[in-house]
């Protein structure tokens, strides 16, 4: 059988890598979106898997949430992406630094 | 409910505080004119100084114990009450704010001529905040109008002031705050100590033992250093008063400083007497540089006002020394001193003032022969520069003499790393020096042939300004040749005074702690 | 398992939500209905619907904790305290949008979007459950994303939100994956329970259980803008639309103070220890960062938000206390800033220069010459958010620094008020250019009534609350009798 | 006792007139100024020599006014004192003041400042005699800052002249050094007596030395009494010019000649030895200090006789002259011949106000020229000033039977009779020399006015007459008393009387019979009339005499050959035995240097630069800077120190377990 | 053992395309990648009898959002320089928090709660039950609150995409006031060097 653990260090690792996806990307702002993705999919791995091991379903519904509400932020991320490129021409993440200091 | 020992029968402190600030809101809402709000901001202190005096004729002369009190309620979540009365140690510097803010009033009557209204509304707060000051019994309302006295000063500094008024106000503005947070941690943590109160007579009895004194202490003195101010912690001040407006430095070396040492009388001699006595070498320490190190560097100084400054500074080292030698006589000067430092500081500010209203600027310099253009500003000159050498006649001299006798005396009392006498022998060095800075800018300054075309044009003192030195002159010289109605009025209150700060709270912090320890092991 | 009886939830608790959920819907449709120099209704009606909603709450503020939907909502004096805060937040910022939005596009959707976010708020403070929590953040943080990148046609303003939206999408990820830690040890999102697990999970779930509350705290301390959580509240609040900034910096930073409280009070008593000690740190950095930063900023916007920190750092020392009067001191503190913050803001709303928003502290040089009254209100709120007493900030400062001496923490106290004097250079910065500089360009000010009024009101309630701030003090006490 | 009222009135009327004069000045013409002032002092001292026949009869006074000062023990009434040594300096105040106040009238004659002027000499009247007459130390003191006030403001009198604003701040200032010995002096009388009177105080000496208090201070001990003595004496050093404070005094005759007179001669210059005569109950008990007292009065008598010997400004020979005869009486006060120092005090007043009101006579005539070197022959044009002059010349050297002879003589057969071992041999040497040389300036001086050859610039030569009436009256009412105080004062008041209890003075003197040098005196036989011609004094004033009488009448070529004989010593005498510039070396310009070290690298440089701008504010400027550094605006940045918040905290919590 | 093969298979691929999406070049391959993450996800939930949820992650999120994401990469037409660059740069410091990091959430995964004696494994008893069935009745109780919230925030979404993208008319010239009242007085006027 599959351990909890196991699950959790899937969970951990997606969750490492959007990280350092996050702070190491410099160039593309998309990919950063991305890498959000990638954290909010460990958590769910997380909840899918505590949901199951602690048979209460609860953590599924969890899940549910916070697909709906990753989705509506993916779609104002985009928005937002759309606008600032429309302004910018660019969306090269070393690009945004208007503002600063 | 306590009773209230208030002989007047009507809240006389309250109007006392609050009468300026309502003259500033009618003046504010109603009053247009610049002329117009000139008078009734004069009326407004006159009343003011008028309704403190009432404080002067039924103050009883008797009693140490507070008097006019009042009790409200403020903030009963933490114990903050609105709790006023003065004694004798508080009761003189009142009716000092109102009369120098009277004759701020007047000084400024044609120097001050933009934003004439904001400044009348700002020196009228400023009275309330500094009656405020002086009347609290509470550590929280003490602190409320000390600090509220920052914002009316920081304004008038740098709205009315110099040059280089902008870094002067900031620095003198940050140079207070700074220094005044830690007393709001040493009243805070005094506040659960001592059982949950902030009032004043309280905290004076509770029984802190040495190291909640030492603490305390240190938290009071850098909050009363800078204000007094005490060498090293001085900078800001001829920063400050050389950028101010006349009357800026008139409230400023007259009233302000006066603040800090008066916190030491008020805050940290009686709440932490054995702290007092454990620093009074470093406060003698300080206070001798103050009056020797300060004079000579006010001796070069090529500015009037900073000249001034410097040596308000080094008359602030006669009060601190005075305040804490503990000595009836040596604490009797101190409050005098302030009180005549008051006058003459200020009476040396209006005189710059007054030459500077005619030729906008400081430096000494730039004068010279004022004398043959304005005798009579001379002679009146003269009088304050002699009363600032503290000559036999002037109020300063009781000061500084009664500073040195209870200096000199001091240690019949206790046993100090230095006889007292040494110290008093050192203090009495300003003695020359003062007479060195004053003397010398006063020959720079008004004798002299008359060479400047400037200083030819310079007509003598109107009788306005007569008017307004005319009450310092007369008071300088009546404190001077009969002190005694005021000392009279502080004599009670400096006793008690003395009895506070030269007894020791350890054997009742000692017993506090035994039966606090017993309790405890009762409990368990 | 057998099919569920499905009851009637209780929802008599939730009526303002459903009032401004409601009315948020109508503002959205109706607002197509309008012409556009109509559209300013809408803004009228948003103002309405706040002040209705703060009936609402008012009269329906209880002495006890109510719980609603099945425990996923809780109504107690707490919540019903923070959610008037955010009505009079959220209300002055729609205020100071009457002017400054109206020729934008979607002006209906903007004060829709208020509303919602202020749903999202009231959604936050009344959770007793994470699920609630989780979706009232986002529904407020959705709605700021758009709010702040409102102007799409302004790069800082886009560019603002691009970066708001990408931290704060990183921050939610941090709270969720700690949630779901917390969850596995304890097998609930419901507070208590989670508190309770927790409490016994014993030392074999100890560092899942310090993860959890780490990411839960690093999530949330992101929505207040505590160091290193922080970096975005300069950027956003600069390319925000004045009134977004304004909305921003106090609505939001109560809902995300309650929660903070609530978490830890409910979820994380049995790590007080830990708690505090990252807490003091953090206060520490956050007052440094807020302080020190905004000594060299030259745009009041981007002060203001470094102001905020900074406030946000003291603020943290009645959290660290950790007792009734910490957290009352929490609610006191936001309420003086709530005032004293939307004042400035509607001073600098107001100011315009040669048809220019101002928004350089330059901007304000010989205001008092020009206008005497913004001039003593910008001074006033300036004067008070440096803690000077006669005004209301002082008293914030106040009740903080008592609940952190109460408890102990005497050094992190005086730290706090040394920043606090390096805070004030920075504010009476600002007055030196309002009262000292002469004025060069002229000003035009925005005429409006109601923008005028706020500045009245906001600068009367920050000397009232100076001069008498007992009853305010008493209030948030008996706020916090439900929680503690 | 005396009459409270009328002693009241002594000083009053003097500061009434001068009040009136000095606050309505302006609308006042002249001749009421003069009228006024005149006429309070003149009626004050007709008062006086009613007090002083009173008290000669065996009146006294004795009683307070009112509290000054109140503080606890800290105890200053206001009262007075009147008994022998009040009186005769009241009288002696007085009179020489009415002098003055007469002489100026002429001499002041179209001064711009001419009732200013009146309004300052009554108020120095008045203060004197405050100073005279109180009965305890801090009424002494506000008479004694009173006359050092005035004299800064007659000093500086002639504000426009730059040399004069100098002298004023400098005799100011160097009076202000006495006065903080003084002020120390009285702080620790009221410490060991724990009173300021001067009856009380005295009454507890025997008390005090019996029980034998010291002070320590780095290890230099030093008995209670001493250390008041000591410190007493450096405020009377500061105030009577005595060396090393004398340099203000020859300065001080910047100011018009009638104060010069008046206060730099007869009257303020000589409170210091009143006040050591005062305090002789408490001197009588410190070797000490007496050693000390005349120590600094013989080095003065003789050290100021040999600058006088080369002085050319008229003026300044006085004033150096009275700088030494000044030490006379300390010297005499210190051997404990108190009543032969007040003896001299008043002769010396009448002969030296006589001397320099004189020679304002003759500066009035020369047109305010002051330089001997441009004067002579003025004999035939000024008969009455020529005669008075020559009269104060001869008290002044000590020639029988005028006033000085007969005081100066008694202090040096004092000195002589006293044993002090060392200091006492040196004093009478000093003593006895400095006799020489008054005698030789002094006459050095009147030959060089009055006779020699003629060198007055040409254009004043029309100008030189003789003084109008109200210069020489007063000139000869002084006469009178330089001819016969002395003869009065020894014949008529009996002051030479060893026992001074039986003498003019009775009690209001102290001294131990251990060493009372009239006593020796009186022990060692009686002198006839006659027995001057067998002493040293009398032959040393004649030589002297003789001397000038050779260099300056006869062969007038040589001086001038002396002095390039002996340049270095001339010149170092011609400078004042350089004290100005020793001064100006080691104490004005190290203060000047010093306060301005202290305000550029202390305040400006250690506080403000770098403890304030480099400590405080550089410090929160570069964490400012850090900050904002850190605020890079790039997103990764903005994560990664997110994660880093996580990572660090995390990181803390487990490793602290 | 089957089920254990399945986890390594899902993931390890999950894992890897992870990986990919970070450090691919092209942002088009990016979402490819991202695409099979959420694929094998959707295998792991299934493999923890999560059905219902890994049929939603695969409609919704491949199946619309990722699909809204493609459009988004094609539509701003980007030219794609190296992702990787710069990268290196700060892979150690970064790498080294991270690998810390994920050591610690690691540790905290395997603590004690989570072995088989702290949570058993309860094997898949639910199998019988019906997933979705259950969501729905817990979804509509006891979480029916916070249903409706994500309707808003759903509508939410909705009006601020729109809010922000949606164009008027880009072909005509018209006057921004906003952008005239909101500009930077610094950008007003620029000083060139002549």
């Amino acid at each position: 059988m599959v351990p909890l653990s196991a699950y959790l260090a899937v969970a951990a690792c997606l969750f490492s890598i959007g990280i350092v996806g996050l702070f190491l990307n410099r160039k593309n702002v998309l990919i950063i979106l991305m890498c959000i993705e990638l954290i909010l999919l460990s958590v769910n791995i997380n909840l899918a898997a505590f949901s199951h091991f602690l048979q209460d379903i609860s953590g599924q519904i969890f899940i549910f949430f916070v697909l709906t509400v990753a989705a509506s932020e993916v779609a104002v991320g985009l928005a937002i992406l759309v606008a600032y490129y429309r302004n910018r021409r660019s969306i090269n993440v070393d690009d945004i630094n208007t503002l600063q200091g | 409910m306590m009773e209230l020992n208030n002989v007047l029968g009507f809240p006389i402190l309250t109007w006392s505080i609050f009468l300026p600030t309502l003259g500033a809101i009618i003046i504010w809402l109603f009053v247009r004119g610049e002329s117009a709000v000139r008078w009734t901001a004069l009326a407004v202190s006159v009343l003011t100084f008028l309704l403190t005096l009432l404080l002067w004729i039924y103050f009883d002369n008797g009693t140490a114990h507070m008097q006019f009190e009042e009790f409200h309620p403020w903030i009963t979540a933490f114990n903050v009450n609105y709790r006023l009365g003065v004694d004798g140690i508080s009761m003189p510097f009142i009716l000092l704010t109102s009369l120098l803010t009277v004759v701020c009033i007047v000084s400024a009557w044609d120097c001050i001529k933009t934003r004439v209204k904001e400044y009348m509304l700002a020196f009228l707060i400023l009275e309330t905040t500094l009656i405020g000051v002086f009347a609290a019994l509470d550590g929280i309302l003490f602190y409320f109008f000390w600090e509220a006295m920052l914002i009316p000063m920081f304004l008038i500094i740098g709205v009315w002031g110099g040059k280089n008024r902008v870094y002067a106000t900031i620095k003198f503005f940050l140079y207070t705050l700074g220094g005044s947070v830690l007393m709001l941690v040493a009243l805070l943590a005094m506040y659960f100590k001592a059982g949950h109160t902030f009032d004043l007579q309280a905290l004076m009895a509770y029984p802190f033992n040495f190291e909640w004194q030492f603490w305390i202490w240190i938290g009071f003195f850098i909050a009363f250093a800078v204000k007094v101010p005490m060498w090293p912690l001085h900078t800001w001040l001829p920063d400050a008063h050389t950028e101010a407006p006349t009357a800026g430095s008139v409230i400023l070396a007259g009233i302000l400083l006066k603040m800090g040492a008066y916190g030491f009388l008020r805050f940290s001699l009686p709440i932490c007497p054995d702290a007092s006595q454990y620093f009074v070498p470093l406060m003698v320490v300080l206070s001798l540089i103050a009056v020797v190190y300060i004079s000579l560097v006010a001796m070069m100084q090529s500015d009037m006002k900073r000249l001034i400054a410097y040596s308000s500074i080094a008359h602030m080292g006669f009060v601190t020394l005075g305040t804490f030698m503990f000595t009836q006589q040596a604490l009797e000067g101190a409050i005098f001193g302030m009180i005549s430092h008051g006058f003459v500081a200020a009476a040396l500010f209006l005189c710059v003032g007054v030459l500077y209203d005619r030729m906008h600027t400081r430096e000494i310099g730039a004068y010279g022969g004022v004398v043959n253009v304005m005798p009579k500003f001379a002679a009146v000159m003269m009088l304050f520069c002699m009363a600032n050498v503290a000559l036999p006649g002037a109020s300063a001299f009781i000061a500084e003499i009664m500073v040195l006798a209870g200096t000199f005396s001091a240690d019949q009392l206790y046993e100090m790393v230095i006889s007292s006498k040494w110290v008093a022998v050192a203090a009495a060095t300003s003695v020359v020096l003062s007479a060195c800075y004053t003397l010398w800018m006063y020959k720079r300054v008004v004798f002299g042939d008359l060479v400047k075309p400037e200083v030819k044009a310079m007509p003598d003192m109107s009788w306005r300004e007569l008017g307004f030195f005319a009450p310092l002159m007369v008071l300088v010289l009546w404190l001077g040749l009969y002190p005694m109605p005021v000392l009279n009025v502080i004599h009670v209150s400096v006793a008690n005074l003395v009895e506070q700060a030269t007894s020791t709270k350890l054997h009742a912090a000692h017993a506090l702690a035994q039966a606090e320890m017993l309790q405890q092991t009762v409990l368990r | 398992m057998n099919p569920v009886n499905i009851n009637m939830p209780v929802i008599a608790p939730l009526i303002p939500e459903m009032f401004v959920a409601v009315m948020a819907m109508v503002i959205l449709i109706g607002d197509l209905f309008l012409a556009k120099e109509h559209k300013v209704w809408s803004g009228y009606l948003a103002i309405l619907t706040c002040v209705v909603a703060g009936f609402l709450t008012f009269s329906m503020s209880p002495s006890h904790a109510v719980t609603a939907f099945y425990g996923l909502f809780v109504l107690d004096p707490f919540a019903s305290y923070a959610k008037l805060l955010i009505y009079a937040g959220t209300a002055l910022a729609i205020i100071l949008s009457l002017d400054y939005i109206k020729d934008e596009f979607g002006v209906g959707e903007y004060y829709s979007l208020m509303l919602f976010g202020m749903l999202g708020m009231m959604i936050i403070v009344s959770s007793p459950n994470f699920v609630t929590m989780y979706l009232g953040l986002e529904l407020m943080a959705l709605c700021t994303y758009v709010l702040v990148g409102f102007q799409r046609d302004v790069l800082r303003s886009s560019e603002a939100a691009l970066k708001y939206f990408i931290l704060g999408s990183l921050a939610t990820g941090i709270l969720l994956y700690g949630i779901s830690f917390l969850y596995g040890v304890t097998g609930s999102f419901d507070f208590a329970s989670v508190g309770a697990g927790i409490a016994h999970s014993g030392s074999s779930g100890r560092l899942a259980v310090l993860l959890g509350m780490v990411l839960v705290i690093a999530g949330l301390a992101f929505k207040v803008s505590i160091a290193p959580f922080h970096m975005w509240t300069p950027d956003a609040y600069e390319g925000a639309p004045t009134p977004v900034t304004a909305y921003m910096s106090v609505a939001p930073k109560v809902a995300g103070l309650v929660i903070l409280i609530r978490v830890l009070v409910d979820v994380m008593p049995s790590l007080h220890v830990e708690y505090v000690t990252i807490f003091t740190w953090l206060a520490v950095l956050t007052m440094a960062v807020g302080n020190l930063a905004a000594i060299a900023q030259r745009n009041i916007k981007r002060m203001l938000a470094y102001s905020t920190i900074g406030h946000v750092g003291f603020v943290m020392l009645g959290i660290i206390a950790g007792n009734a009067d910490g957290y009352a001191g929490v609610l006191v503190y936001m309420t003086i800033y709530l005032f004293m913050n939307m004042g400035a803001f509607a001073v600098i709303v107001l100011m315009r220069r040669d048809g220019i928003q101002g928004e350089l502290l330059d901007d304000f040089a010989g205001l008092s010459k020009v206008h005497p009254g913004y001039a003593l209100a910008m001074g006033l709120y300036l004067f008070s958010l440096a803690g000077i007493p006669f005004l209301g900030g002082f008293w914030g400062k106040y009740v903080v620094f008592m609940a952190a001496i109460e408890t102990g923490h005497l050094y992190l106290a005086i730290t706090a008020l040394l920043f606090s004097v390096v805070g004030a250079f920075y504010y009476i910065r600002v007055v030196k250019y309002i009262y000292f500089d002469d004025t060069r360009v002229e000003f035009n000010f925005v005429e409006n009534r109601l923008m005028q009024a706020t500045v009245a009101v906001t600068a009367i309630a920050v000397v009232g609350l100076g001069l008498y701030p007992g009853p305010l003090i008493n209030i948030c006490k008996a706020a916090l009798g439900g929680i503690i | 006792m005396l009459n409270s009222t009328e002693l009241l009135a002594i000083p009053a009327l003097p500061l009434i007139a001068s009040l009136v004069v000095g606050l309505f000045g302006w609308a006042l013409k002249e001749k009421l100024s003069h009228t006024i002032t005149s006429a309070s002092v003149i009626l004050s001292a007709l008062l006086s020599a009613h007090v002083f026949t009173q008290v000669l009869g065996g009146a006294s006074f004795y009683g307070n006014f009112w509290t000054w000062m109140l503080s606890d023990t800290f105890v200053v009434p206001v009262g007075m004192m009147i008994d022998q040594l009040t009186v005769i300096m009241m009288l002696t105040v007085t009179v020489v003041s009415s002098c003055v106040h007469i002489y100026t009238i002429g001499y002041m004659h179209g001064d711009p400042g001419y009732s200013r002027f009146f309004s300052y000499i009554s108020g120095f009247t008045f203060s004197m005699l405050v100073l005279v007459m109180g009965n305890n130390f801090f009424t002494l003191f506000f008479g004694w800052e009173a006359v050092g006030l005035v004299s800064y403001l007659l000093i500086g009198f002639w504000f426009k002249r730059e040399s004069a604003n100098f002298a004023a701040m400098k005799a100011f200032i160097v009076n202000r050094v006495g006065d903080f010995g003084f002020l120390v002096g009285v702080l620790a009388i009221w410490y060991y007596f724990g009173s300021f009177d001067y009856r009380d105080v005295f009454a507890q000496v025997p008390a005090l030395v019996a029980q034998g208090d010291s002070l320590h201070f780095l290890g230099w001990e030093m008995s209670a009494i001493t250390f008041i003595c000591l410190s007493l004496f450096v405020g009377a050093m500061g105030k009577s010019g005595q060396v090393p404070l004398h340099v203000w005094l020859p300065d001080s005759m910047e100011g018009p000649t009638p104060i010069s007179a008046l206060i730099h001669a007869a009257t303020m210059v000589t409170a210091g030895v009143f006040m050591v005569a005062r305090c002789s109950p408490m001197f009588e008990y410190s070797e000490t200090a007496l050693a000390a007292v005349v120590f600094v009065g013989a080095v003065t008598a003789w050290m100021c006789a040999t600058i006088g010997l080369v002085q050319t400004d008229i003026k300044r020979v006085i004033a150096y002259s009275t700088c030494s005869q000044l030490g006379y009486m300390f010297v005499a006060c210190g051997v404990s011949a108190y009543s032969a120092a007040i003896f001299h005090l008043m002769t010396h007043a009448y002969f030296k106000a006589l001397l320099f009101l004189a020679a304002g006579s003759v500066i009035h005539a020369v047109m305010a020229e002051q330089d001997l070197r441009k004067m002579g022959q003025l004999r035939k044009a000024m008969p009455v000033t020529y005669i008075t002059m020559l009269i104060a010349a001869l008290a002044l050297s000590g020639v029988p039977p005028f006033a000085g002879f007969w005081s100066k003589d008694l202090i040096i057969e004092a000195v002589g009779a006293r044993e002090m071992g060392l200091v006492g041999d040196f004093a009478y040497f000093a003593v006895l020399s400095a006799v020489f040389m008054t005698a030789f300036y002094t006459f050095r001086m009147f030959f060089l006015t009055f006779h020699n050859s003629d060198r007055v610039a040409a254009k004043t030569k029309p100008h030189v007459h003789e003084s109008p009436k109200v210069i020489t009256i007063p000139l000869m009412i002084l006469a009178v008393g330089a001819l016969l105080t002395g003869a009065w004062g020894v014949m008529g008041l009996d002051i030479a009387n060893p026992e001074i209890a039986n003498g003019y003075f009775g009690s209001s003197l102290f001294v131990l019979d251990a060493h009372n040098p009239l006593m020796t005196l009186a022990e060692e036989g009686e002198h006839g009339w006659y027995h001057f011609v067998f002493t040293a004094p009398f032959w040393l004033a004649i030589s002297g005499i003789g001397l000038a009488y050779a260099m300056y009448f006869r062969e007038t070529d040589m001086p001038a050959k002396l002095a390039a004989a002996s340049k270095p010593v001339y010149t170092f005498i011609l400078n004042k035995w350089y004290w100005d510039e020793l001064y100006a070396k080691t104490v004005m310009y190290p203060a000047q240097g010093l306060g301005r070290w202290l305000w550029q690298k202390g305040d400006l440089a250690m506080i403000d630069k770098g403890l304030i701008h480099g400590g405080i504010v550089g410090g929160v400027l570069a964490g400012m800077n850090r900050m904002r550094a850190m605020q890079t605006g790039y997103v990764y940045h903005y994560a990664f120190a997110m994660i880093i918040g996580v990572f660090a905290t995390l990181t803390y919590l487990v490793l602290k377990g | 053992m089957l089920e254990l093969g399945f986890f390594y298979m899902f993931a390890g691929l999950a894992v890897i395309s992870a990986l990919a999406v970070v450090l691919s070049r092209n942002s088009v391959h990016a979402v490819m990648s991202l695409i099979l993450c959420f694929f094998n996800a959707a295998g792991l939930f299934f493999l923890l009898d999560a059905e219902f949820i890994g049929i939603i992650l695969i409609l919704v999120y491949v199946g619309a959002v990722m699909v809204l994401f493609m459009f988004v990469v094609m539509l701003l037409e980007v030219n794609f320089v190296s992702v990787r660059e710069g990268m290196l740069k700060y892979l150690p410091v970064g790498g080294v928090i991270a690998l810390i990091l994920f050591a610690e959430i690691v540790a905290a995964a395997s603590s004690g709660v989570f072995s088989p004696d702290g949570i058993p494994d309860p094997g898949h008893v639910a199998q019988q039950l019906n997933n979705t069935v259950e969501i729905g009745k817990m979804l509509y109780t006891k979480y029916l609150l916070g249903f409706e919230i994500a309707a808003i925030v759903l509508l939410v979404a909705l009006v601020g995409a729109i809010v922000l993208t949606l164009r008027v008319r880009t072909d005509v010239r018209y006057q921004n006031i906003s952008k005239q009242v909101n500009v930077n007085p610094a950008d007003r006027m620029h000083k060139v060097k002549m």
